[in-house]
């Protein structure tokens, strides 16, 4: 490659950002153009943390590579496993146990706002607020607790097998979600409170790396990060899956596409994710929790797409079959990737500080982009 | 060595006064003939001061003209950086000879 | 004998006058900033050697403040710092000299020639409410038409290098 | 004590310093490598010179600064006489301020103090 | 009642009776630095430990624990580790100045311990410009940044630097004007002439609503003076690493460690001894017996319990809020302190001349 | 976890690390005490791993107990790596990057199935290293996938023991020419 | 629409559109070189408003490669499947990052991994891979003696 | 009015302010919200899920005898190569040559603890264990054996 020389113009300074640098969340590598404290233009470089997951499915069976999805969008592995086994199962024309469907959506939500908390006490990280991100892990415990009572592990749990779930609920699942969401339900204000209503935090927010509906669009942004823009994207609504259109939520929508819209819509959708859980947690059917399969999963030729809305937005899984143990050619559309892509667009003209705040505002998780 | 009075301090002020000259005949860089320009008015200053306290200690005029002087030292400073930056958008060079282009 | 407060004294003069010359010299630009400050430094030092605190601290406000903020800022802006300034030509940089000693020489012949003449009137006090009830004096000797005047020369510059200023930046952009 | 004792800290910071800094140096036998000379920049190695013209927003602010920074010192043996001087002091000082206020106001209206 | 300076007292006699007054100042000399070097030190350790364990409840964690009783040797693990760490300098920065930048922040935070009244008639150097010298050397800091910063030979580093260069200057003005606001009352710039005006009450008490403006100003600005969140540009971590330490390790950066707590601990004192008085104790009025007890509790201690005190509430400043963005930190300066400030010694002036103040 | 045997794979010499040796007695022991009850970590996390050790530092486990508190940005002031997560080929020379550019002594724990041997992705890949180890010394592994938060801090422990013992720890010449 | 309405809105504009059944969604074939152009048709149409490409990728069946383009319309929340066959040795296809600006890099990876160029692209470089790659990874016949390990 | 939207923000910007330090000042004060774990400590009472997924093990009865027939379900059944069994032939009661296991290799360094292969036994022979303490200084001792020496079958397990 080319090696520019520092300056493009005078007094233009490029700076590299990353890979390893606490604001890229992870290992993503920025080429920053800066005139004075202005950024003039971003370059994201990826692959620090490219894995070759895709490859590397095509010699998993179709039990296997599930499990390599989690490792992808760790923070939404549960939703990631979901998507993988729907395809599989769509695939093989299975249908779930109801119980299964439901555990299944309670864990998603429980992930989703794992992930949110997580995201939150990260974004005010960013912004320079050290004291949310312990707050967050406290809540973020609780679930964690939670999934390892039940999966088995904290964070890559392989809970998901086509055609259901690994494990039944532990009878301590219902007291232990009540309890959790009783208190996200009594800390949520104290979140207000510390970030969400913080002058500042609202100064260095507001107005601040504004996306266009349309160039959302355009980017292929999903997500938070594109329904903070006015997009009516989230695939739990547009494109049901797995017993969501029973379910009482709205879409978390602004029309800013600001940093705080952004941020705001991950905050009602958090609150969003704690009344689908209250609204399934009594009414757990009854009922096997795993569908009954083969020992070795064949799927006929074809080509398989399902898609689901993590917490970071649309993830969708292509399956390529020849028919045979193992996928052709197995493709994961990943969220953070098209939202990446819109970075560039959206930071320039912003100040450097303001990059920070706005790359938090999109929840980048980088082995999700890199795959 | 002696011990210091008027005349080491009217000498350091005066060498000052030189450095400060040399170096504004010597460069050729706006912005460190500014620098050189300080030095000759905090020679200046000095003097005002070395009088003020051996000459006329009952008085404190050289004190309030050295005051003076860094204030407007200063103002002096604020407008010529504000002129040489000026200078370099325009010109994207702040040599003197683009200040001698100006004159044209 | 030397006492203490000679040596001290001939430290800061050394201090004054060495970073003075190599801030003049260096063609390292940002270094020849650092030196000049060192040497107002050492400036302010002497005046808290003669006592005169409040000019000391001013001169420290101000230069180490101030001014050498606003010229290094200024040297980040218009200079690729990392790049030593061009060689003067010898004969210049001579001629310079020359005339730099000479005049030295001729002034300090002339100082030492003359005989200064003082009061001898005890010294009064420079303490800050001095200076401060001096300057508020609208009397004979009070500077207060100086204080309301300098108030005048700040604003006026500060028009001068907001429009300056301005201007060179509405024009880059 | 006096005057000396800025003397005794001056001394006193380079002592200790100093000697802090030598410490690592007689008991720790350093590695080297040449990656380690490097500037560090986010474990990549750096594109171009640091020390580049750059453009420096603040200098504005600075400039203006500078202005209001004097205008500071004049005002410390100002509130020192004040009580002394009475009534006179204040109608200075507001003929001071006013004039300043009034380049204030410039700057303000001209958008000197805000952000490129 | 034990004091300070009947036991500073007593060793310089001791010394002059004993030694020959050249010598026996030179050792008063050296026992002053010694002595200044250990406070320093001393300090250093405390407010490390207190900000990681002020921190730590804050946050709902236990802090360091384990190192000594209750984790208080942790700060002294540190500062010996880091004192065997190596203090490289990178190849390609400028060798002198980025040798000399710690020690000039270090020269800058020590002097700034001179004019400080650490307890009654406890004072190394009590000048008659007390805070003047005190703003004029802590405008030091801003070289020892700008030149780490720029030798350096790193962007993030640069960047950082003269962020941080802008922000101290800035703010030195806010910082200067409510400062003043309580040089009108006392109308002293000395130290000791301050505190001793407040011996009838502390000036935030006596000094009416423009005495809390200044006060509240002052605690903004300072925190801002000293690099600390919200404010801490220059180091802003999730943008810039490190900012001007970026290049720093070892005791080189240590050095910058420790004289940036020191800022902060000057700063707070000075507010402590502007504001509440000092070492002076709490008076109320004429309530004779409460009085009498709080003369009972030492100077030294009233004044350290202020100005920890101060210190806590900018460490609850910082573990609170998120960081500002550089032109949203130079518009609060410009457009709210500054105005506000001018304002408030306007008002003041009109209060001391009226004596309105008691 | 006694025998500090080196993994006989790896080719090259054995290397005192710095830091070791000049001083004895008591003195190097306060050395050692003081050196294993500050290990400052650089911030450096690549994948999953990470927010496990995210959550160590959280205020539930909070190492911060031990004095890891304070996670530098910047590899000079930090005395440890924890490797978190996936080194891929593209991510080694940055690894070995930081690690040369950390002052010494500077001490390695690789966290996690991928960090201690590519882990998951060991088998049918063509991008991951497999192992830290192939780029960087590495002074404690810890298996998990991830390591839960209390099997990192043992790691820490078990890395303070090695410190406090005085050990010194091998150091691994790494043929230089298959990195860039 | 409904599946049925697009395969015959879009058999009435191309009639010699091949479209493929079974599936979720209409799939249908066209020429690597018609494909811009029909991109920015699928886009602008009114009555199709494909606005959102969520998925772009390609498959290597050994002797040819297939670009695979997943869109939907965030208008009428229908979902459409694009084919292109390439030349394996020589794979070229048009660009669409000026209609979908996703693309831009879904096309970089795509080119990377597979090695099909994408003329127009206006920053054809390795993405995720480093620079000096060689190479196209997801090609089925990939292999890499050192790094991979087979099981 | 600019005076009063001056005013305004400040105040707002100031009650905001106010209002989170309050909440830190809060969580200062009341110690009893802290959450911290303190693992070294806690180690005796420390009580993991029973679901937990630690490490494989391969339980054996007091007669030392575990329950693996070698017939690598579970090898094929993990997806990373976690697990090498290597097997031999040795006679039975009968006299028939049996195919048994002579060592489970099983490699902690690159497991993922997904419990695919516990599923995939047939016998049960290998479970989860909660043990989470594997740190070491050289990693050649994260590969594991995991029968025991002189193991033997359980009876009647096929
Ligand atoms: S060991 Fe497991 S959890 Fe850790 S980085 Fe690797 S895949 Fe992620
Ligand atoms: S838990 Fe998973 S990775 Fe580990 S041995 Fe079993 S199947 Fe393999
Ligand atoms: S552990 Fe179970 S699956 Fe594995 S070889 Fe033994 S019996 Fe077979």
């Amino acid at each position: 490659m080319v090696e520019e020389i520092g300056t493009t113009d005078e007094g233009d300074l490029i700076i590299n950002i990353g890979p390893q640098h606490p604001a890229t969340h992870g290992v993503l590598h920025l080429v920053i153009t800066l005139n004075g404290e202005t950024v003039r233009k971003v370059e994201p470089h990826l692959g620090y943390i490219h894995r070759s997951i895709e490859k590397m499915c095509e010699s998993l069976s179709y039990r296997q590579f599930i499990y390599s999805t989690s490792r992808m969008d760790y923070l939404s592995s549960h939703i990631n496993n979901h998507c993988c086994a729907m395809t599989v199962e769509k695939g093989l024309q299975l249908e779930v146990p109801e119980r299964a469907a439901v555990i299944r959506i309670l864990m998603d939500e429980l992930t989703r706002i794992a992930s949110h908390v997580l995201w939150w006490g990260a974004m005010a990280m960013d912004i320079g607020a050290f004291t949310p991100f312990f707050h967050a892990f406290r809540e973020r415990e609780m679930i964690n607790d939670i999934m390892e009572e039940t999966c088995g592990a904290r964070l890559t749990m392989n809970y998901m097998v086509p055609g259901g779930v690994q494990f039944d609920l532990h009878p301590n699942f219902h007291r232990r979600v009540k309890a959790f969401v009783k208190q996200l339900r009594n800390k949520l204000p104290e979140y207000d409170e510390l970030v969400t209503h913080n002058a500042i935090f609202k100064s260095r927010t507001k107005g601040v790396g504004i996306l266009s509906k349309e160039d959302a669009i355009s980017y292929g942004c999903s997500g938070p990060t594109a329904r903070a823009s006015g997009v009516d994207c989230d695939i739990r609504k547009t494109y049901p899956y797995e017993g969501y259109e029973k379910l009482q939520f709205e879409q978390a929508m602004s029309t800013d596409g600001d940093t705080y819209s952004r941020y705001l819509v991950r905050m009602v959708e958090m609150r969003q994710s704690l009344s689908i859980i209250e609204q399934l947690i009594d009414n757990i059917p009854e009922g096997d929790f795993q569908a009954k399969t083969k020992a070795v999963l064949k799927l006929p030729k074809g080509e398989f797409y399902s898609r689901v809305e993590t917490a970071r937005g649309e993830f969708g899984v292509y399956i390529v079959s020849e028919g045979g143990t193992t996928p052709y050619r197995i493709k994961f559309r990943s969220p953070g990737f098209s939202n990446l892509s819109a970075l560039d667009h959206t930071v320039r003209g912003q100040k450097i500080g303001d990059l920070v705040a706005i790359m938090g505002s999109f929840d980048l998780v980088i082995p999700d982009i890199d795959r | 060595m002696m011990e210091p009075g008027l005349d080491h301090l009217l000498f350091i002020g005066t060498a000052l006064f030189f450095i400060g000259i040399y170096g504004f005949l010597t460069r050729r860089n706006l912005i460190t003939m500014l620098m050189s320009l300080e030095l000759v008015l905090n020679s200046v200053c000095l003097n005002f001061i070395a009088f003020n306290k051996y000459l006329w200690p009952d008085r404190l005029d050289g004190l309030f003209f050295t005051v003076f002087i860094i204030a407007i030292a200063a103002a002096e400073a604020a407008v010529a950086i504000a002129i040489i930056i000026h200078l370099f958008w325009n010109h994207k060079s702040i040599d003197v000879h683009a200040a001698e282009e100006l004159k044209n | 004998m030397m006492n203490g407060e000679t040596i001290v004294f001939y430290l800061l003069a050394a201090l004054t006058l060495v970073s003075a010359l190599m801030a003049v010299t260096s063609r390292q630009i940002f270094r020849a900033a650092i030196c000049l400050l060192l040497s107002l430094l050492g400036i302010a030092g002497i005046y808290f050697w003669l006592r005169y605190e409040f000019v000391a601290a001013v001169q420290i406000v101000v230069y180490a403040g101030g001014i050498a903020v606003l010229i290094i800022f200024s040297v980040f802006l218009t200079q690729r710092s990392g790049e030593d300034l061009p060689r003067q030509s010898r004969a210049r940089m001579l001629s310079a000299a020359v005339a730099a000693l000479t005049g030295l020489g001729l002034v300090m012949l002339q100082v030492l020639r003359h005989r200064f003449s003082g009061t001898t009137n005890p010294a009064i006090d420079n303490g800050v409410s001095a200076i401060g009830r001096r300057m508020l004096g609208v009397g004979e000797d009070g500077y207060a038409l100086p204080f309301e005047v300098v108030s005048m020369l700040l604003l006026a510059a500060m028009i001068g290098c907001i429009v300056i200023a301005m201007r060179s930046k509405t024009k880059s952009s | 004590m006096g005057p000396a004792s800025m003397i005794v800290l001056i001394m006193a910071a380079v002592t200790f310093s100093v000697i802090a800094i030598l410490v690592s140096r007689t008991v720790l036998k350093a590695t080297w490598n040449p990656q380690k000379g490097e500037p560090y920049e986010c474990g990549i190695p750096t594109r171009g010179q640091t020390w580049i013209q750059f453009n420096v927003g603040y200098y504005l602010f600075a400039l203006i600064f500078l202005i209001f920074d004097v205008e500071l010192i004049f005002l410390y043996p100002w509130a020192v006489a004040v009580q002394q001087v009475g009534w006179i002091a204040l109608v200075e000082i507001v003929i001071f301020f006013f004039i300043l206020f009034i380049g204030f106001l410039y700057a303000h209206k001209k958008g000197a103090l805000k952000w490129v | 009642m034990w004091s300070f300076s009947k036991l500073t007292d007593l060793i310089h006699a001791w010394l002059y009776e004993t030694f020959s007054p050249a010598w026996a100042l030179a050792l008063e000399m050296v026992m002053v630095g010694v002595a200044a070097i250990g406070l320093f030190a001393m300090l250093g350790l405390v407010l490390v430990i207190m900000e990681r364990k002020v921190s730590a409840y804050m946050q709902i964690r236990l802090g360091p624990n384990r190192v000594g009783p209750k984790g208080m040797l942790q700060s002294l693990a540190d500062t010996l580790k880091l004192l065997v760490k190596e203090g490289m300098t990178p190849n390609g920065v400028d060798r002198v100045l980025f040798n000399l930048a710690p020690l000039v922040a270090m020269i800058a935070a020590m002097l700034l311990l001179a004019p400080i009244a650490f307890a009654k008639d406890f004072q190394i150097w009590d000048l008659n410009i007390g805070v003047l010298y005190i703003t004029a050397i802590s405008s030091l800091n801003v070289i020892a940044i700008l030149m780490a910063g720029w030798s350096s030979n790193n962007k993030y580093s640069l960047l950082g630097a003269m962020r941080s260069g802008a922000q101290i200057v800035s703010y030195e003005l806010s910082a200067g004007l409510s400062i003043l606001t309580i040089v009108v009352l006392s109308g002293s710039l000395q130290i000791s002439d301050i505190v001793t005006s407040q011996s009838n009450g502390w000036w935030i008490f006596k000094g009416h609503i423009p005495a809390i403006i200044a006060f509240v100003i002052f605690l903004i600005a300072a925190t801002a003076e000293t690099n600390r969140a919200p404010f801490d540009m220059a180091e802003a971590e999730s943008e810039l690493t490190g900012g001007f330490h970026t290049e720093y390790s070892g005791m080189k950066f240590a050095l910058f460690f420790l004289a940036e707590y020191i800022n902060v601990f000057v700063v707070c004192a000075v507010g402590a001894t502007l504001f509440l008085g000092g070492w002076m104790p709490l008076h109320i009025g004429s309530l004779d017996w409460f009085n009498h007890a709080m003369d009972y509790i030492p100077s030294s201690i009233w004044f350290f319990g202020k100005t920890f005190f101060l210190i806590f509430v900018m460490m609850w400043f910082r573990w609170t809020f998120p960081r500002l963005r550089i032109d949203q930190l130079l518009t609060l300066e410009w457009k709210y302190l500054l105005p506000i400030g001018m304002v408030n010694i306007l008002l003041v002036t009109v209060i001391a001349i009226l004596k309105w103040h008691f | 976890m006694s025998a500090e045997t080196q993994p006989a794979k790896f080719p090259g010499l054995v290397q005192e690390t710095a830091g070791g040796g000049i001083l004895s007695g008591p003195l190097e022991d306060v050395i050692n005490w003081a050196r294993s009850n500050s290990l400052w970590p650089l911030t450096f996390a690549t994948s999953c791993c990470g927010i496990e050790m995210m959550s160590t530092a959280g205020a539930r486990y909070d190492f911060s107990r031990f004095g890891f508190e304070v996670a530098r940005a910047t590899p000079r002031q930090a005395d440890l790596i924890i490797i978190a997560g996936t080194i891929v080929n593209k991510m080694a020379p940055v690894l070995k990057r930081l690690y040369d550019q950390m002052a010494d002594p500077k001490y390695v724990i690789a966290m996690g199935a991928c960090a201690i041997s590519g882990g998951p992705f060991f088998y049918n890949t063509y991008s991951v290293v497999k192992g830290a180890d192939h780029v960087i010394p590495v002074d404690v592994y810890v298996a998990g996938c991830p390591p839960r938060p209390e099997a990192l801090l043992h790691a820490l422990i078990t890395l303070q023991e090695k410190i406090k013992s005085g050990g010194k720890r091998e150091r691994i010449e790494i043929d230089g020419s298959t990195l860039k | 629409m409904t599946n049925e309405e697009i395969i015959a809105a879009l058999t009435e504009r191309k009639p010699e559109l091949v479209s493929e059944t079974g599936g979720e969604w209409p799939n249908f074939m066209v020429a690597a070189a018609e494909w811009p152009g029909f991109a920015a048709m699928l886009r602008e149409s009114e009555d199709l408003w494909f606005d959102y490409l969520f998925c772009l990728t390609c498959v290597d069946w050994k002797t040819h490669l297939t670009m695979v383009y997943h869109l939907s319309s965030t208008r009428y929340r229908h979902n459409i499947v694009v084919k292109a066959t390439l030349d394996r040795s020589a794979p070229e296809i048009g660009t669409v990052c000026n209609i979908w600006r996703t693309a831009e890099f879904h096309e970089r990876e795509v080119f990377e991994m597979f090695g099909v160029h994408f003329s127009d692209h206006p920053d054809l470089r390795n993405l995720i891979l480093p620079d000096d790659w060689v190479g196209y990874p997801l090609r089925k016949d990939y292999d890499d003696p050192v790094n991979m390990i087979k099981m | 009015m600019f005076l009063k939207d001056y005013f305004n923000d400040i105040a707002q910007a100031v009650g905001s302010l106010l209002s989170g330090m309050r909440r830190t000042g809060y969580y200062f004060t009341h110690h009893k919200e802290i959450i911290t774990e303190q693992y070294p400590d806690n180690r005796a009472t420390l009580v993991l899920p029973e679901r937990f997924r630690g490490e494989v093990v391969m339980p054996h009865n007091g007669q030392n005898e575990h329950r693996c027939t070698g017939c690598t379900a579970c090898e094929l059944a993990c997806p990373n190569g976690t697990i090498k069994i290597v097997t031999k032939f040795e006679l039975n009661a009968e006299g028939k040559r049996k195919k048994a296991v002579d060592a489970f290799v099983y490699h902690l360094e690159l497991c993922t603890m997904c419990n695919l292969c516990i599923q995939a036994c047939p016998t049960d022979a290998i479970k989860m264990a909660q043990s989470f303490e594997h740190s070491v200084y050289d990693r050649s001792q994260l590969t594991k054996i995991l029968n025991k020496p002189e193991s033997k079958l359980q009876e009647g397990v096929e």
